[in-house]
């Protein structure tokens, strides 16, 4: 979304929280905080202008380790958390943020509702492909033969194509970057800030812990940039984007795979908002007795 | 008390086919004729088809639930009428049965109006209908009037009502409707009304026909926005639903934002979000839904958000009886999610109560930040009542401890705001996030005053104690039991919730018997959570002897009555099968509790 | 899933029940039943062979309808709990059927899963963009602009688009049809019952109570057979199945939108199942002490 | 009853250093030794950093739960030293304070050993661990060397284990890991044993060496297995995970179809859905998991589904203390799901137990087609204690009512199958589909004996009854409490579940203590739904003074026996930081009561 506040002149010490963080030495997701501040401060958004919902899982626990609005719910409904709180105060930047577990797994169902409304918010998925905060689990993005204490011989299933499930569900801005490379990272998340509609952004992150394998030196060459490898790629192009998704070469296309910006958000759609657009939180409560009074009168 | 005058009508007939709106419709027709009205839409889980019926009862003064027995039972359509038989036996001796002349009845139908001692009135429904009207469906409509007619109301009311229904679609389709219903009105008085030997109650124009005929869950979602609910996420489960449609049906001229989501999760989370940020939030709906709510309970216990949650009981357990009446949730409302955290759980027992828990319901929330869980059932959310205008108050408004932005921006550079700052009643003042002073990020892990997660054991102790302790101060707030009928009884019925109304009529029923020597009343808990120990204490002292009446099969009020205070009630009642329980079977009961102990005394 | 129970010499009649249906007159969920009734015969598969979970809405009863084994669940389980059945019991023909509400609202998340891990069963969603049950809500198929109680001005969010979801999550056979071509219906479900792996089914659907519009004129208009429009269409390719499914014409393509064989199930990969395939309901319960001694003795 | 000798250890260090698995094979080594052990990792909800510690006690007799005071503290890793001044205040006076010879103590550390009275013991860990090992690493083995060393233990057990650990790698890091604990034990027997004052208890290694070392989700885990789950579909939540690990992990071997699903919702619901189809299945989850389940609870009750669920209680509500100890979601668990059915509720208290309710959950829910939740907690989840293979016997297969294909074959043309035929005690015989003439299609809708929808009202009655009467039925199946200890003790504690095991060893320290002249033993309740009424008042009669122990705020389990019996406790005690009750507190809390009734006398 694009923040109708005043932008702030904001640095990075402006997020600096005293709270240890409880990560593991190496862990992607110090790439990832740092990303989001400086996305942050970039884009110009205080640490009051912004909420950023989480869900639980190691990610999640981002908010607890900056200082910024936050709010840390259950595990896989920061999805639909997030939205409620963009709708009831539409004037916050609002940022969801979870794990593969938690975005793909339990919260699959909220995150396409989302993006079929085209709500207006981000949603940063930090993709470990294993669920680090139960040790280590197979997720829906783990790939087949992962070997987990529940997948003792190797997953059997397929994991979740997060790009091509965005595509088809209607996000309307698509974007992946990793957590070994902050600055691509906070460009995308920016990016995703100020698109107008729901955007998604597949973080790739490192789990030192749980997935060893792949590590900053793996991802570094599993990796691409959709803008160095493709020139002349365009994101408004449904069909070209499914092509890209669907691509099994077993590497992970780097960037803004999608984006339309014709669609109206949700928010921007409900009648009130179309009367007030002020977010609602700040809409007077005092009822006008006439008012009230022809409310009962329908029902004599 | 003088024994009220109660006059009870049946609408029977397919779904689909008019008896609900039909008997919502007389239900206006005789309030605004000064009558008190008592309705209620008995229907099955299905969209058309099935058998299903309105009952109304008239009285001369306010009432609170149907009688047992009929005294005019109308079937509607022709397939319907011949499943009628059970309606039948619901009729009062002397009563009428009216249908369509047209129709070949079953032997069985006529056998069972000779068996009842009642009438049978076969009158042109049809004929009218399409003669007049130009279709068949209007014959509906020449029932109605006929039953307008022979009850001796006067016709102006109906037509009106008639020409308001009709008011959006055109004006020949109004005046048409209009024409019909006079034809059966006229064949009403002309016909029936010297069939019909039973006298109409009093009525009282000025003081009933500008009153409101409102059900509970419409009750409710009044009661929350005029309380200041402005964000309502849902997902459909009846009877839950109607509570958020007059939110959804109005939302812009209510200035509201509502949202039909993919699940009850959803409909929780998302009301905890907008709460969080500060909106006055909630949600409705069923056992079923709430199942999926009671994650999101947890989360807002934990965080102390304030959030309303309606539960319309229905029959369970799971998808169980969709569309009939049950009190089977209690138990799991008041211990609902995993874990400790205070929690309100209020159970109104009449339409106006139902306002007044929408008002508390937000007010006890925001004061308290926590969950408030409106357990209501089908019978609650759906009977019509008339009910004065005056008890739809506009209410205070009860924000709580809040923090205002003003206040905020005095606060020094090194003045941290604490989200979860250790009180004396457990209630932490509340800043709402988008502030520059305001910066927090609460968990639902355990967490310290500033919102950050810690294990540390000492925080745990003050955190809990702090959370819980507002229980302690918000069972202050809690009302306790209230006594109706007279003082000194020599019985006592126990109820909450939606069994008040029958209570209420058995009460009255019984003690205007001259034929009882003894006397009853009851007392009522309209507020569950946290249990009014100490009132209830009181109001136990009062009672002699005791019969709870509840509708499920376990007692559930009992065994949290016994589990807080110790007292066990005489005896149970217990109704399970989906039906409203009637003041008559209350009464027998009583009767034989009172023999049976006249015996052992 | 290709039943390995011999099959059996079935009509129609075994099929009828004396149980009186709740649907309205005219309602699309009679010509749904017609073509499970009539697939069943045509596959050869008895009402003891097959199993239909359902869960909750109009069209979920239709297992109450039939002579059939049938397990009526709860709203949007369907799809999982036919799964935990279809795993214990390999060998019945499992079919999981349930509203449009049911399937693509609340039961998304369950269906993408089963979908991407390739379960062995049949979805067939009683597709009627509307919530009949709960007395006409709009749904997620719902056009934008539907007018229902709680869309008072009209829904104003764009609605799932099954075929193109679908196919991202892995579906390896997908194929939609219309109510009011019971024929045409009958065949899309025995090809998706003889289909190894996921199978979805989109059923368009009249609800005439509270669909007024879009009744069996209205569809008859608006829908296209896919062999007839396009014989050169190749259902294996994923790209122009994603073309097709979202070319936006207004119109609906029928037929089978895409079939993938080469996708292992989820089921024929289980270690247990890979060594022994007989159901493990059939297995025996009987513990053989010496292996059981061999537990304990790694605690010691 | 001769008082315990006991030595308590415990193993400080960062999370993913070692300390858990290094106390796990202390254990392992001490049992082996001929001691009974009990041992449990405290560790926080994080998977590399923070404090974590293994405590370990080491008996000459059976041994339920740790000592509040420790006679030797070890800390592993150089940076988490510095933490430790917490740890060290539990050593007894006397006690050992074990580091690494190489770090700089905080001044902090050295003054809280001086004012405990303990001695500070530096060791060259690392040096020895780098020397010979090659690795700091191996510092740990160094520590747990001196440890057995110190403590008189044959170097040859530890030698045996050290080389099982690490057979899976190669034969070198065994030997270098075995060479480097070698270099531990002797440092440990040549310098610190003479510091050691304190006396081992006796060992018994023909009675204990043999026997397992088993926690209670593992034990759960085996009894299901042994009474014929097959099937076990979840989703991972701490502390209910390794329950669903231990099937996982041998999935192949054990022949069992398991599922790692999406979310809770699925975990139930795939397990009922094999069950439905006649898999003995179940999962394993969490409180905030058990919420998303409880919808699929009544699915399972009204449509009377065999299945087991696992709720492993931890720190409350919502994401709470994830991995810490509670009993707080008991009521949640007995009222869980809206509506009302039959359904069990287990609570074992010790690892024994936990494989007995294993067996009997599965043969419940068969015999009463219904779902059944095993009740435990973190602490009963994760602790290890040693116990005899004969507890883990081969259970008969209770498989219910069952209607076997034979039977099928022989029903004639026109005799139907009825799933939920009405019976004397509530359950249908069952028989699965796919069978010719077991056709059935089972409704969450009230249905009749078939299975098809009827909202009847005369079947509802029926069909509750009969649904309800299972509870009746199955309360003479529910084990009531068991007294341990004296008999007409002059108090007694009410435990149920995990805190059984404190409160035993809180039993035997105050009686086997001379200076108290009073005597106490306990009421524990293993099953606590449907609540045995009978034999807990049989059992009640003979308890005179009561004190009842709970890891909960607001005493749930006394909520239940207050409702259920009347009874209420004389004291209720309370632990909700998410640690486990120690004896010694509940000693304290006795003698306080004590002295209090004395004076009231
Ligand atoms: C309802 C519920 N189920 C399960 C859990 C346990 N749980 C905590 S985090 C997590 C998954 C973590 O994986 P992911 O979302 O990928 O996050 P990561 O830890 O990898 O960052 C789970 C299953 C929970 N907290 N709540
Ligand atoms: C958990 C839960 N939420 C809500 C409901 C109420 N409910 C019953 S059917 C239904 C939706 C019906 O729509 P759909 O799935 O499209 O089926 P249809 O009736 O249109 O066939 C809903 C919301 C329920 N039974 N359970
Ligand atoms: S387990 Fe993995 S994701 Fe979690 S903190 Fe450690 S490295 Fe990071
Ligand atoms: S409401 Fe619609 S879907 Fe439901 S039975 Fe009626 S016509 Fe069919
Ligand atoms: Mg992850
Ligand atoms: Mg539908």
């Amino acid at each position: 979304m694009v923040i109708t506040q005043e932008r702030t002149q904001v640095t990075a010490k402006d997020f600096r929280s005293t709270q240890k963080s409880t990560w593991c030495p190496g862990c992607g997701d110090f790439g990832i905080m740092n990303a989001v501040q400086t996305a942050l401060v970039n884009a110009g958004v205080a640490p009051w202008q912004v909420l950023i919902v989480s869900g639980i899982g190691c990610g999640s626990k981002l908010p607890d380790y900056i200082n910024v609005n936050g709010y840390m719910t259950l595990h896989g409904r920061g999805a639909t958390i997030g939205c409620g709180a963009h709708l009831a105060n539409t004037s916050l930047q609002t940022i969801i943020i979870g794990g593969d577990g938690d975005s793909f797994g339990i919260g699959i169902g909220h995150m396409i509702h989302n993006m079929r409304r085209n709500m207006d918010v981000v949603h940063i998925v930090e993709n470990n492909e294993v669920y680090g905060l139960t040790k280590g689990q197979y997720s829906p993005t783990s790939k087949r033969g992962f070997k987990t204490s529940t997948s003792p011989e190797g997953a059997i299933e397929f994991g979740i194509n997060p790009l091509a499930l965005a595509l088809s569900a209607g996000a309307t801005f698509i974007g992946r970057s990793f957590s070994g490379d902050p600055k691509h990272a906070a460009s995308i998340i920016q990016q995703a800030m100020e698109h107008k509609g729901y955007a998604i952004v597949d973080m790739l992150q490192t789990c030192p812990t749980y997935n060893k394998l792949q590590n900053v030196d793996w991802y570094k060459s599993q990796t691409y940039k959709i803008e160095e490898e493709r020139p002349n790629y365009d994101p408004k192009d449904p069909v070209q984007a499914f092509q890209l998704a669907m691509e099994d070469d077993g590497r992970y296309p780097l960037g803004v795979l999608f984006k339309n910006d014709d669609r109206p958000t949700y928010s921007e759609q409900i009648p009130v908002y179309q009367k007030d657009s002020r977010p609602i939180i700040e809409h007077s409560l005092e009822l006008d007795s006439q008012f009230f009074e022809s409310l009962k009168e329908t029902y004599v | 008390m003088a024994q009220k005058n109660k006059i009870s009508i049946k609408i029977a007939g397919a779904q689909g086919q008019g008896a609900g709106s039909g008997g919502q419709g007389l239900a206006k027709v005789f309030k605004r004729a000064g009558l008190h009205v008592f309705g209620i839409f008995d229907y099955m889980s299905l969209i058309k088809g099935g058998h299903s019926f309105f009952q109304l009862t008239l009285s001369d003064q306010e009432i609170n639930a149907n009688t047992e027995k009929f005294h005019i039972v109308v079937s509607f359509d022709p397939q319907n009428v011949q499943e009628t038989v059970g309606d039948i036996h619901t009729l009062q001796e002397g009563g009428l049965f009216i249908v369509d002349d047209s129709i070949n009845l079953k032997p069985e139908i006529e056998a069972a109006v000779n068996e009842v001692g009642a009438k049978l009135c076969k009158i042109p429904m049809i004929k009218l209908g399409t003669e007049i009207g130009g279709n068949k469906i209007m014959a509906n409509t020449v029932a109605l009037g006929a039953v307008v007619g022979l009850t001796g109301t006067p016709f102006e009311i109906l037509e009106n009502i008639v020409a308001e229904n009709f008011a959006k679609k055109s004006k020949e389709i109004a005046d048409k409707n209009v024409a019909v219903a006079k034809a059966g009105f006229d064949f009403g008085s002309q016909n029936l009304k010297s069939e019909f030997n039973f006298s109409m109650p009093q009525s009282n124009k000025d003081k009933v026909a500008g009153k409101m005929l409102i059900n509970g869950n419409e009750a409710i979602a009044m009661g929350s926005y005029a309380a200041g609910c402005r964000f309502f996420s849902a997902y459909p489960m009846t009877p839950g639903t109607s509570v958020f449609e007059w939110f959804t049906k109005d939302n812009a001229k209510l200035g509201v934002v509502t949202k039909h989501v993919e699940d009850e999760i959803a409909a929780v989370c998302m009301a905890i979000g907008a709460a969080q940020v500060g909106a006055r939030a909630m949600t409705s709906t069923s056992g079923g839904g709430f199942c999926l709510m009671v994650e999101g309970l947890g989360l807002a216990g934990i965080t102390e958000v304030p959030i309303v949650v309606v539960d319309a009981q229905r029959g369970g357990p799971s998808t169980g009886l969709p569309t009939r009446t049950e009190q089977a949730d209690l138990l799991f409302a008041v211990n609902s999610s995993h874990g400790e955290f205070a929690k309100i759980v209020l159970a109104p027992g009449t339409v106006e109560q139902c306002y007044e828990a929408g008002v508390r319901a937000h007010n006890l929330a925001a004061k308290y930040q926590t969950p408030v869980i409106i357990l209501t059932d089908l019978l609650m959310a759906d009977h019509l009542k008339d009910s004065s205008k005056e008890d739809y108050y506009i209410p205070e408004v009860d924000l709580g401890k809040v923090v205002s932005k003003e206040e905020l921006d005095k606060l020094g550079e090194d003045e941290k705001y604490l989200r979860f700052k250790f009180t004396e009643d457990g209630v932490s003042p509340r800043a709402l996030q988008g502030h520059p002073k305001s910066v927090h990020a609460p968990a639902t892990d355990e967490h310290d005053e500033t919102g950050h997660i810690t294990e540390d054991a000492s925080n745990r102790l003050q955190m809990m104690e702090k959370r819980m302790k507002k229980l302690e101060s918000a069972v202050n707030d809690i009302k306790g039991p209230e006594f109706h009928g007279p003082e000194n009884a020599d019985l006592t019925l126990i109820v909450w919730g939606s069994t008040y109304g029958a209570a209420l009529e058995a009460v009255q029923l019984f003690n205007s018997d001259e034929a009882n020597k003894q006397k009853i009343n009851l007392l009522h808990f309209t507020e569950v959570w946290p249990f009014p120990v100490k009132l209830t204490e009181e109001a136990l002292k009062k009672v002699k002897l005791s019969m709870s009446v509840e509708q499920n099969y376990t007692s559930q009020f009992c065994k949290l009555l016994r589990a807080e205070t110790g007292y066990v009630p005489n005896k149970l009642i217990n109704k399970y099968d989906g039906r409203q329980i009637t003041p008559e079977e209350i009464v027998r009961e009583v009767q034989k509790l009172l023999s049976e102990s006249l015996v052992a005394a």
